[in-house]
């Protein structure tokens, strides 16, 4: 019925995998680091669903759900963790979590 | 459909996650930390031993699995490590933290993550192994909430391996679109057996060499490592070590060893760069560290390193070596982060070198057995890493990959220093400043009992491996 | 039909660009949801309903939901935002920015050497998926359910705040 | 069995003898001198009940005890004895219970796990000394490494750390490498013949292509010269020796060195004919610039035990002379001098340690004219200081003698090269004589004479070279066999060409490499095909 | 019972004395030791004269005796056996050094009776004797250099006999040293004589080796040339005689027995027990020759400057054992032999003549002190005298004249001898008794500058009246042509060496060169007597003159020898040493260490701790692996 070009679909999960990984490299707010981190999950997942619309099967979509499974988990653990580093340093910048080097 | 017939080749993983549901409807009813230790070490146990009724053979359970006895071996191993490190957690949590039942329940959910990933043969069950093993670290790593390093090794564990778990998802799918199959087996079926694969597959292998990598802590993924090891509570730091690695490098064997993707050249290359850098960078970043839990984890980063050389040699051998490695770096490591939890008090872990200086004279047996330790992972006869390193260098030799095998030696070299430093620290005078009163978590039960148990398996694998080596033959002729 | 795959993705492209540079955390999040969105109409093309509805209402339903929960609790206000100027200088985007081009042209290279063979894509409905998700993938599903299990447990474990306990003598002094 | 037990009884000794110290320091010093003395009666009795073996045509190997270990890996647990381990046997012994009779009082703290270390350390030598496994040879090269360091690091002098550090870094890294040899050398063995074991005997016929023989061998020489101390793998050994305590000191230099030399003939002559005849020119150079670097070096040092330990590296260059001039009289000249040097350094080392338990310091510079005080003393160090300037009448000097001898006959330049090594050796050893015992008095000490178990001790060494100076022919004709063997196998050597089929078998190339991963990926692919049912 | 069996009792004896001395001698009393080492020397005397009437009355088969005491070794045929050979030539050097050790062994009683270490002192004693009697009697070379190197050990004990002072630590320190040098090179001739014959078998070598080496093989010269190494080490000629002065640091009688009488002339035994080798090199055989006749007018030379008795004595020495070299050299073996035992008596008659003057001037050595003791010391001036005339050849009436004469006639007259040779002889025929005399004239006539309230013993008189009077007598053994030719020392020790070939020309001259020789000693008598009694204002301004100056400092420091050494040998060699103190090896590997804990400071300079950074280094694995996996 329809045509996407498979590889213009990579591309496009490609770009946008990329964009998060710009994010999570530059923002120091952990917020928005888990936001580009959504990001780039969601570009996998787009790359998958491209593909498995490519070959016609429903695994490529499983694998979506999948990853959104997992993206709910992350989510629901990482705002913890920010909640708490929240408590112990009010602030949410990620140049304050140094305790921990060499 | 799945028929239950199959589901009694997935016991231990079935037994696993039904104890961490039943732990769960425990607290709910009631809060027992002990009931809920307890009932763990019987899960771990349970899953070990249930592992004897699975019959012999390779069998696949609905395409997302296959048990065959490479799986099982790894099943019973990690099992055991889970049963140690629930030993070892009990003592330590009532010490350090309020709430405890989570924590076990959290455990036996990562066990379970790195059991399914053993025996995944697809990748699907792979990533969701993959990420029931992360998503419970997250919270693992981050448990002792009330202590700063602890939230925050947790957030950094999880940004770094959602990006890594990104690339390694990003990989796959580029691997699914190449071939069009998402089980091992199709992917190898749908490749020239030449090694000649096309771009967009051996990008997504590069890709699924930095999630793999991730979790493998190799260089130039290994950043992590330290801080993490560090920040966690040491059953965790521990379990990081062990469980998790030696899940990962299990799929590691099963994908590229079933795919055939180190036919390609280049792949291979990569991973000898990537070995060649783990064992020097992973030991050299040891050599001045003063913090033990740090220094672990920079050895850990080498002795992965080493279990590349095996892994890069592709032959029936080097998969013995690795899996033979791979057993005596797990009693090693669960050692040194046993004894790390053996000395440390209420107000905080035994972090630092100097805490251990003079151990020799006032708890000899503790300090002979760390020493033992030390002396295995620095790959000296009468312990076990010694026939662990033997063999490794027998895989490497034999195919003559004389680049890894000579870095191994050098880096083993290099890695002497610390652990020579940690054991002189030991022998040396005693601290006299020494004003710390708290008692030491350890005690004979189970911290001594276990310590001990490990030391013994750590003499006897290094003096008599005859059987352990006969079963690794076994099942690495299995999984031919 | 493929030119709203081609509007679509760049309204993906842009939206996500701004949810990576703005300042408020708000309105990225507005951004983000209309990244997915666009992500969701793309599904729609490309014959994939289920999951262009699940990105719907998943992604930008429950997800970034708990983000705006979280936003709203570390209370971010006008003061973060002016922290956020401090924090994003420009050159922080040079590296980052370099890196991921440079990704971006091997990536690029590769998809260049590979082109599928065109033909016409069936959907794959809700059906379908569903038929794979319980028949292949039950041991998935389940394996996902434990994943979940995992999230809330540490959820909920982390997110816990501790009850505040006064030292006793501090007590009676409160008391007095 | 009578090897196993000589193992077992020190390993056993060592065990309860830390047990005991805690309880009765005496009884556990007892205990371990007597587990040392019994050995030592042992293997003298044995000795004698062999000694009319030992004849030119006899059989070379006296006893040999071999059971399966790891089978798995070809690896057995291979013990076996010939008048060379014999003899070696034997003076590690002697030479363990003299140090324990000298470090008596010496160990103050912890002297049970000192015993303890001493005893494995002596057991991990003798086990050097007779396995004929290569793995279990170096397992026991190995296992002697841990005891020598904690004796060094923990009972050492002021700067032990470092020392043991430098010690345990250089042994065990050069160790490796020869590890890496021993397992290259099964491969192709086991490739030529399908059969892979690690076994000596089997071994011993492996045939190499010049090249790949050449490497092998580099692999182990490299481990045996930094134990040896050849220059320029020697640096560890100045601070090792130095910073050791006496007993330390004594197995370290006596003994250990030995098992390097032990190791090259062992080992590298037999296993590696034709490269070690290639090689020879470069390992008696080496050895005569150890010879005299090592001399010129220990002329400069005023630290006491560091000088001993140049003087030590300067004589190991003998042995490395000795050896690889193939011929039957500078093995027997390596072989005596192995056991007269063993004697002297540990009497050099003794009387070190006796001094520095007087006067706290090894600084020749604040020693002098010490005569006058301990006559008993200065003679004695005067018969072992003229025993390492290779005075006739002394073991050494049969020893430097028929190296020389051999050696002048396979090559006359490196062999007068070797012969300055006379003068230097002079040069050095007085001055330990004259700046300790002579000249004038630099620092007024109190000092006492030696006791009369210092004076056993020193008695029983005196003996020793002495016995060995002006009858050697026991030692000889106890090593004969394993001379002429020796000897029968550096004659027979045949050149393999180098572009032989052993060498491609030999060493893969990349090549082969990948040809090994595919087949391994087929079977992982059959595997999944067969059981991969869904 | 044959008396030959009694052999190895002779060097055993003072073996024995030794251990026993050393091991107890602190229970024996003062005298005691003096006497028992004394008497233990002396039984090794009595049956060395016992051995030695035997010899001559009825001479064993072949002229030789041996005796195997054991097999020392036994390596691949190489079989070397602790094993005496007496012949006639061991038969004198054994003669002269139990005898002569015994008279000193004897003066020392009173010698080291109120010196500390005597007990020390007779041990290393004993040892010499043993050590030197087993050079002697070995009847293979390597026994030979177990006995050389003995001599060597002890001369170094006894030079340094007194130990406090550091520079009798030097002294006794070069001693062995340079001798080791020697004794080094010697070693290489040994080693070769190994290769070609596989045996050291004194007797078996000088058999074979005319058989398997032409004459003027190169071996022959290698070997020859070797050996002459250990000689001139041991018997202090050129090159390597700059030890001898300065071992005079020991006491006096060891002066005597030591570097006077035995061990020193150990060079002369040597090359005397092969000379077959030297007959198969007649290169070297003229090399010592040569090296005799430059070392005795060296030597003789610096004799003349020295103030030092000692040093004079040890001067006179080396230039003496010159005359054996060159007699040596040109094949005149007996007559070196001859000169040998000669100079044994008058030589260490003279050390002990000078030991007594010493002790009575408290330690004093210099010659320009003393004077005047004639009167004092009435029998030490006698001996002393008959010593120097001995020295000086007096014709006629002293020992020394006839066996240097021999010498002297030899050099002319030998086919290898020449004309330039019996020149060097000639000036240092006058030289010496210049200088000897000179010593006599100074230290003995004159005025007395001290008061010397000591008497000599009775001790120390016997030894030094016997060997007086052999100084006297003992030519007489041995006259030349003109003298009746009664030559019964020649003929008994000729049964071993070849007789010496003379120029049918020359043999006529024999008379001139005689009466040449005697009438310059007597003038060399006169012009000490002219200058250095007479008119010693004209040395003294011949001194303070610029050439005069230069000269006596370079004679008087043995020709430089000593600076040369210095500069070219020792302090490059202790500039090596300290420099290169602390190993430059191990710098090289603290450098690998130190890269190593370079790169761990790099490294942990990543490990930063900041998450986004940590994110950075994965991203940047990422592009590595694909960059590798894509393009390589």
């Amino acid at each position: 019925m329809i045509y996407v070009p498979a590889n213009m679909g990579l591309l496009l999960a490609a770009i946008l995998f990329l964009l998060g990984l710009i994010g999570v490299l530059t923002r120091r707010n952990v917020l928005f680091i888990l936001m580009s981190l959504e990001i780039m999950l969601n570009a996998a997942g787009l790359a998958f669903v491209v593909a498995g619309a490519h070959w016609m099967q429903a695994d490529g979509q499983v694998m979506f759900i999948f990853i959104l499974t997992m993206a709910a988990a992350e989510v629901s653990v990482g705002l913890a963790l920010i909640l708490q580093m929240h408590r112990h340093h009010k602030t949410v910048d990620t140049n304050v979590l140094n305790l921990l080097k060499d | 459909m799945i028929s239950l017939a199959g589901l009694n080749l997935i016991l231990p993983q079935l037994i696993i996650a039904l104890a961490a549901v039943l732990v769960m409807l425990f607290i709910a009813v009631k809060r027992s930390h002990k009931f809920s230790f307890i009932f763990t070490l019987f899960a771990f146990a349970a899953a070990a031993i249930s592992v004897l009724y699975i019959p012999r053979g390779s069998f696949g359970v609905s395409s997302l699995f296959v048990v065959d006895g490479f799986g099982k071996f790894f099943t019973v191993l990690i099992a055991c490590a889970g049963f140690v490190i629930t030993l070892m957690s009990y003592h330590y949590l009532n010490a350090r933290e309020k709430r405890n039942e989570e924590y076990y329940i959290l455990l036996l959910l990562s066990s379970l993550g790195a059991l399914t990933m053993v025996i995944s043969d697809h990748f699907v069950s792979f990533f969701l192994s993959l990420e029931v093993l992360s998503v419970s670290l997250y919270a693992l790593i981050g448990y002792l909430k009330e202590e700063p390093a602890g939230i925050e090794s947790g957030i950094k564990y999880l940004v770094l391996a959602a990006v890594s778990s990104s690339f390694l998802l990003f990989g796959i799918s580029l691997i699914y679109m190449q071939t069009g199959h998402l089980d091992l087996s199709g992917i190898a079926a749908g490749l020239s057996p030449s090694g000649e694969f096309s771009g967009v597959f051996i990008a997504g292998l590069a890709m699924v060499i930095v999630g793999i990598g991730f979790k493998m802590a190799l260089v130039p993924f290994h950043l992590w490592t330290p801080d993490i090891y560090a920040g966690a509570s040491a059953p965790v730091s521990a379990f990081v070590a062990t469980v998790s690695k030696g899940a990962v490098f299990a799929f590691l064997l099963r994908l590229f060893y079933s795919t055939g993707g180190l036919e390609n050249k280049n792949v291979w290359t990569a991973f000898t760069i990537i070995a060649v850098a783990s064992m020097l960078f992973g030991n050299w970043l040891a050599l001045r560290q003063q913090n033990i839990k740090r220094l672990l984890a920079y050895s850990s980063i080498g002795h992965l390193g080493y279990l590349m050389v095996a892994f890069l040699a592709i032959t029936d051998r080097g998969m013995q070596a690795a899996t033979f490695y791979l057993v005596v770096y797990f009693i090693g490591m669960l050692a040194a982060f046993g004894t790390v939890i053996y000395m440390s008090n209420k107000k905080g872990e035994a972090l630092y070198i100097d805490d251990y200086r003079g151990l020799f004279w006032k708890k000899p047996w503790l300090a002979a057995i760390f020493t033992t330790v030390m002396l295995s992972l620095a790959g000296i006869p009468l312990t076990a890493g010694f026939l662990g390193k033997l063999y490794l260098l027998t895989a490497g030799t034999e195919v003559g990959i004389w680049l890894l095998v000579i870095v191994l030696v050098v880096s083993s070299g290099i890695g002497l220093f610390y652990y020579l430093r940690v054991v002189a620290v030991m022998f040396a005078g005693k601290n006299e400043n020494e004003a710390s009163s708290e008692p030491v978590i350890g005690k004979i039960f189970p911290h001594g009992l276990v310590l001990t148990l490990l030391f013994l398996l750590l003499l006897w694998f290094g003096v008599y491996p005859s059987s352990l080596l006969e079963i690794i033959q076994q099942i690495a002729s299995v999984i031919r | 039909m493929q030119i709203i795959f081609y509007i679509a993705a760049l309204v993906a492209i842009v939206s996500t660009a701004m949810v990576i540079t703005r300042k408020n955390a708000v309105h990225a999040l507005l951004y983000l949801i209309v990244s997915l969105l666009a992500v969701s109409v793309i599904f729609f093309v490309m014959g994939t309903p289920f999951v262009a509805a699940l990105e719907v209402i998943v992604y930008a339903g429950a997800i970034m939901i708990l983000i705006i929960f979280a936003i709203m609790m570390l209370n971010l206000g006008q003061a973060s935002e002016k922290r956020e100027k401090e924090w994003l200088k420009p050159r922080t985007w040079i590296g980052p920015g370099i890196l991921a081009a440079i990704l971006l042209a091997e990536l690029i290279y590769t998809l260049n050497s590979f082109s599928p063979p065109a033909h016409e894509q069936a959907i794959i409905d809700a059906k379908d998926v569903g038929m794979s998700l319980f028949s292949t993938y039950a041991l998935g599903v389940e394996l996902a359910a434990m994943m979940l299990m995992a999230g809330i447990v540490g959820a909920y474990h982390i997110g816990h705040e501790k009850q505040k306990e006064y030292h006793r003598y501090l007590q009676k002094e409160e008391e007095l | 069995m009578t090897l196993v037990y000589i193992i077992l009884i020190l390993m056993l000794g060592g065990l309860i003898s830390w047990i005991i110290a805690g309880k009765n320091s005496l009884l556990a010093k007892g205990i371990a001198l007597l587990a040392v003395l019994a050995d030592l009666v042992i293997i003298i009795g044995f000795w004698i009940s062999v000694y009319d073996k030992f004849d030119l045509g006899s059989q070379q190997w006296l006893i040999d005890y071999r059971v399966e270990w790891m089978p798995q890996l070809g690896i057995s647990f291979h013990l076996a004895m010939d008048g060379l381990s014999l003899l070696m046997t034997a003076l590690a012994l002697f030479l363990g219970a003299v140090s324990l009779i000298v470090s008596w009082n010496e160990i103050g703290k912890n002297l049970g796990f000192y015993l303890f270390n001493v005893l494995w350390l002596i057991a991990g030598i003798i086990g050097v000394f007779l396995s004929l496994d290569l793995i279990l040879f170096y397992f026991f090269w190995e296992v002697m490494l841990v005891p020598m360091y904690f004796i060094l690091a923990i009972w050492g002098h002021e700067n032990r750390r470092y020392a043991g550090m430098k010690f345990f870094l250089f042994t065990q890294l050069s160790g490796l490498l020869m590890l890496i040899a021993i397992i290259a050398l099964y491969f192709i063995h086991g490739k030529n013949s399908s059969q892979y074991t690690f076994d000596y005997f089997a071994l011993i016929g492996t045939s190499l292509s010049a090249k790949t023989g050449l490497w092998l061998m580099c692999g182990f020489m490299i481990a045996f010269l930094v134990k040896l101390g050849i220059v320029p793998f020697h640096s560890w050994l100045p601070d090792a020796y130095t910073q050791s305590p006496t007993g330390g000191s004594i197995l370290l230099a006596a003994l250990m060195s030995k098992t390097a030399a032990y190791g090259m003939l062992r080992f590298v002559v037999p296993l590696f004919p034709e490269a070690s005849k290639t090689f020879a020119p470069v390992v008696i150079t080496l050895g005569i610039v150890s010879i005299l670097y090592g001399a010129k070096l220990a002329y400069a040092q005023t630290d006491l035990k560091r000088m001993i330990a140049f003087s030590s590296m300067s004589h190991m260059g003998f042995i490395m002379v000795g050896i690889f001039s193939f011929q039957a009289l500078s093995y027997q000249g390596t072989i005596i001098e192995m056991i007269a040097h063993g004697i002297s350094i540990t009497a050099l080392f003794t009387v070190a340690g006796v001094i520095h338990a007087r006067i706290q310091t090894r600084d020749m510079d604040q020693m002098g004219r010490f005569w006058e005080q301990v006559p008993k003393m200065g003679a004695i160090t005067m018969i072992f200081v003229l025993a390492t300037l290779g005075l006739p009448g002394l073991g050494n000097f049969i020893a430097e003698f028929l190296i020389l001898t051999g050696a002048f006959k396979s090559n006359v330049t490196l062999t007068v090269l070797a012969a300055l090594g006379l003068i230097a050796s002079m040069i050095y050893a007085l001055v330990i004589l004259q700046k300790i015992f002579h000249g004038e008095r630099r620092k007024e000490w109190k000092l006492t004479d030696l006791t009369p178990r210092e004076v056993l001790a020193m008695g029983c060494l005196i003996v020793a070279i002495v016995w060995i100076g002006i009858y050697p022919q026991p030692v000889i004709k106890t090593a004969q066999p394993t001379v002429n063997s020796l000897e029968q196998n550096s004659n027979n050597t045949t050149f393999v060409n180098d572009t032989g089929p052993t060498n491609k078998t030999a060493l893969k190339n990349g090549d082969e490499n990948m040809t090994m991963a595919r087949k391994t990926s087929t079977f992982f692919l059959s595997l999944n095909k067969k059981g991969g049912g869904k | 019972m044959d008396v030959f069996q009694l052999l190895w009792l002779i060097p055993a004896l003072p073996f024995f004395s030794f251990l026993i001395l050393s091991l107890s001698g602190s229970k024996f009393s003062r005298t005691g030791v003096g006497v028992f080492a004394t008497i233990s020397v002396g039984i090794s005397a009595l049956i060395t004269l016992i051995i030695g009437i035997q010899f001559l009355s009825s001479p064993p088969a072949g002229h030789f005796y041996e005796q195997t005491l054991w097999v020392w070794f036994d390596v691949a045929g190489f079989k070397p056996s602790i094993a005496f050979y007496l012949d006639p030539l061991s038969l004198v050097f054994t003669f002269v050094v139990t005898f002569v050790s015994f008279l000193i062994h004897w003066y020392s009683i009173g010698f080291m009776k109120t010196e500390e270490g005597h007990v020390r002192f007779f041990a290393y004693m004993n040892l010499f004797v043993f050590s030197m009697l087993m050079l002697v009697l070995a009847n293979n070379l390597l026994l030979l250099y177990l006995g050389w190197e003995g001599v060597g050990l002890c001369s170094f004990l006894l030079i340094g006999f007194w130990y406090k002072d550091p520079y009798n630590c030097y002294a006794a320190r070069k001693a062995f040293i340079v001798t080791r040098i020697g004794d080094t090179a010697m070693m290489v001739g040994l080693l070769m004589l190994v290769k070609n014959f596989n045996t050291l078998d004194i007797a078996s070598i000088l058999t074979t080796a005319p058989q398997t080496w032409s004459p003027g093989a190169s071996q022959a010269f290698w070997v020859t040339i070797l050996l002459l190494g250990g000689a001139v080490g041991k018997s202090a000629q050129l090159p390597l005689q700059t030890w001898l002065p300065d071992a005079m640091a020991g006491p006096s009688p060891v002066s005597a027995l030591i570097h006077a009488a035995t061990m020193v002339t150990a060079g002369v035994y040597l090359i005397a027990r092969t000379h077959v080798l030297y007959e198969l090199a007649p290169a070297v055989q003229t090399l010592v020759a040569i090296v005799g006749a430059a070392t005795l007018l060296i030597a003789g030379f610096s004799a003349i400057v020295q103030r030092d008795i000692k040093r004079v004595l040890a001067y006179s020495t080396i230039s003496q054992i010159g005359y054996m070299f060159l007699a040596l050299g040109v094949g005149a073996w007996s007559a070196a032999v001859f000169h040998f035992m000669i100079h044994a008596f008058f030589k260490s008659l003279l050390f002990l003549s000078a030991g007594v003057v010493i002790i009575a001037m408290h330690h004093e050595h210099d010659i320009f002190k003393m004077g005047g003791l004639r009167k004092k010391m009435p029998v030490v001036f006698w001996t002393f005298l008959f010593g120097a005339g001995a020295l000086a050849a007096i014709p006629l009436i002293t020992a020394g004249f006839y066996s240097k004469d021999e010498i002297l006639f030899f050099a002319m007259a030998s086919t290898k001898g020449s004309t330039w040779l019996w020149l060097a002889g000639f000036v240092g025929a006058f030289i010496t008794s210049v200088y000897t005399f000179r010593m006599v004239f100074v230290a003995f006539f004159g005025e007395q500058k001290h008061d010397i309230p000591y008497k000599p013993g009775i001790s120390f008189k016997i030894p030094l009246i016997i060997l007086g009077i052999l100084s006297l007598i003992a030519g007489f053994i041995e006259l030349p042509h003109t003298f009746g030719h009664f030559t019964p020392f020649s003929d008994f020790i000729n049964t071993v060496f070849p007789a010496v070939q003379l120029i049918p020309e020359k043999e006529g001259m024999e008379l001139t060169l005689q009466i040449s020789t005697a009438v310059l000693a007597l003038f060399g008598v006169f012009l000490a007597w002219q200058l250095y009694m007479k008119r010693p204002q004209m040395v003294t301004r011949f001194k303070e003159t610029g050439f005069g100056k230069r000269l006596n400092d370079f004679l008087f420091s043995g020709w430089k020898f000593d600076w040369l050494y210095d500069t070219f040998f020792v302090k490059p060699f202790v500039w090596l040493s300290k420099i290169d103190k602390s190993d430059f090896v191990d710098r090289i590997y603290g450098g690998v260490a130190n890269l190593n804990l370079y790169f761990n400071k790099l490294l942990s300079a990543t490990q930063n701790g900041n998450v986004r950074s940590y994110v950075l280094g994965v991203a940047l694995g990422a592009v590595i692996a694909l960059t590798i996996i894509l393009f390589l």
